[in-house]
């Protein structure tokens, strides 16, 4: 499963509930403003994800955001053909809006 | 696929309801998809639970009273809708404030269940 | 492989029409088929031909349609939302067609994937 | 008193159009003045005429107009907001017109409160 | 200071962003998905609220959400009139949107 | 009241900039306020203190980049632009990477300086 999340976590519950229901194995994407998520001060948000979960964050949504290149350790920088390639290999994708 | 294809599509409402249209129109969708054979399950979590809710009146607010579809559901043999146990907890609802038999689960057995689907719609 | 898309909110007023538009793209460049491009909700507001954005911004129908004019993307803007937020024939702008709620599950049951974007 | 009132969203999609119309009205029977209804950002879509509801549901572009046709409240569009959304005078329901965000300010400095509905 | 929330405090940071802000004197009034937080099982986001807030619920967004008489000890309800008279009452009014 | 009136306008953002409309929207709206001559202040607080952050890029989204136009507010006699130390701090971000000079303000600061407008936009 791909999980997208397009929210802040520090404005909306969106976040939370996917990591509540996230499993080993899913892949985790984040866009839009969930993009704060995968810096050094928003990772903390991240703190409940399951072991096992990969996280990605869309580059394009960083460098809009001012946040260019600066993705934390272990989260992985995909542009708009890293999305269709997470979309392709994942089975599932469940937006959580 | 052949037209004989049956997917199992799930719909998850994670909104209250009336303050925005989501509730409704995806209840639109959810109708539809019976309507197509599908494997049709609503799943209800965080404040999607709200849309659940006994005695919605909306004479006042002037806005269309969509909660009774819900009660329709089965005469569509649509009958999974499941609430996940956590989410009404946190409200303080119970299983008897809600306008239908629904199953409650366990925040692990909701997520379980989504990764079973082939269909994830979110509304 | 198939790909269909649901977008639910129109353009401008939230980000989703254009990480849609760019996940299509995408998708098209790498050789994968949009099966559909379906538009719920507020999504149906994708498809006015009346927009006129400044000229130093996207103009986000005309970006729709453009995937219709050269790659043949079925965009399909449903009935009862659009009727509810005055999307109608006459304005609706070339490339798009409305059609029922059925396309979305149409999509569902033939995508090997379905894709939604939204608030 | 004067009140004015500013709408940040569409018909439909959010509860805000609805409780500002009901808001509105109220305001009127207590006997104050609705100095004007400024539609901004996706409000600019309640000033569409070619809304459709479905009959068993109410008609939000029609119950602003009653407001202007029996009250005489000024019912304001912005004009950049309504270009990037494709509200023009070809699909301008009557009792609505279109100007600038001047409007918005004017109402500020005239009236004695601004009240904003949003999401 | 009149105060408006339209959201949900466990779908949004809106109400937690202004109770932080509210000061005594002020006045709050919990519309459309906000209301549920003047029940008593969401009573519990108010802890946060400064002494000498005075807190009310739209009704008509009680009723339509099957909450209507349910408002909590020290909640007011008020109709749409009663909106009108909070808005004339208080000098100024913000939305926290 | 005449067209000398000076009110105390404040435009308050609390949301993240291109998820949403709102933050360049409503600098449309702060830009008109000024050209009436009214005293303008900005806020920024919770995620709105994203909009200020600098070297933001939008080639790749195909979005317009407005964050100029907070750099082009002094021209416009636009000073006052509050900002809260708690919403930074939450966020970790510094002072130093906002792409204009702010006020930083405490939150009771913040709240007290709310309490002083005559109308409050929040966008």
């Amino acid at each position: 499963m791909l999980h997208i999340v397009n929210k802040s976590p520090t404005e909306r519950n969106a976040l939370a509930s996917c990591l509540a229901h996230a499993k080993a194995g899913h892949a985790l994407l984040l866009i839009e403003d969930a993009v704060y998520v995968a810096t050094a001060g928003g990772k903390a948000a991240l703190a409940a994800a399951p072991a096992g979960l990969a996280v990605y964050v869309l580059s394009p949504d960083l460098q809009a955001r001012g946040l260019g290149g600066k993705a934390a350790e272990g989260i992985k920088e995909v542009d708009y053909k890293g999305f269709v390639e997470l979309v392709a290999a994942q089975p599932r994708v469940q937006s959580w809006l | 696929m052949s037209e004989g294809t049956v997917k199992k599509f799930m719909f998850v409402n994670r909104k209250a309801p009336y303050g925005s249209v989501y509730a409704l129109e995806s209840l639109e969708v959810v109708l539809i998809t019976a309507a197509f054979d599908q494997d049709v399950s609503l799943a209800f979590l965080d404040d999607g639970v709200y849309q659940l809710v006994k005695g919605q009146d909306t004479k006042a607010v002037g806005m269309k009273n969509f909660s009774p579809t819900y009660r329709a559901l089965e005469g569509y043999d649509i009958e999974k809708l499941y609430v996940e146990r956590e989410s009404l907890e946190a409200r303080g609802l119970t299983e008897e404030q809600l306008l239908v038999d629904v199953q409650v689960l366990s925040q692990a057995d909701m997520a379980s269940l989504m990764a079973e689907q082939d269909v994830v719609l979110s509304f | 492989m198939k790909i269909a898309v649901l977008v639910n909110e129109g353009p401008y007023q939230h980000q989703s029409a254009d990480t849609a538009w760019n996940f299509c793209k995408a998708a098209i460049e790498a050789g994968h088929e949009i099966q559909r491009v379906f538009f719920y909700h507020d999504g149906v507001n994708n498809a006015t031909k009346l927009t006129e954005p400044p000229q130093d911004d996207r103009h986000i129908v005309n970006r729709w349609a453009s995937l219709n004019k050269e790659h043949g993307v079925d965009l399909v803007v449903c009935v009862a939302a659009a009727m509810r937020r005055g999307i109608v024939e006459a304005n609706l702008a070339e490339g798009f067609r409305i059609s029922g709620l059925g396309q979305l599950v149409e999509s569902g049951i033939q995508a090997d994937r379905v894709v939604t974007f939204g608030d």
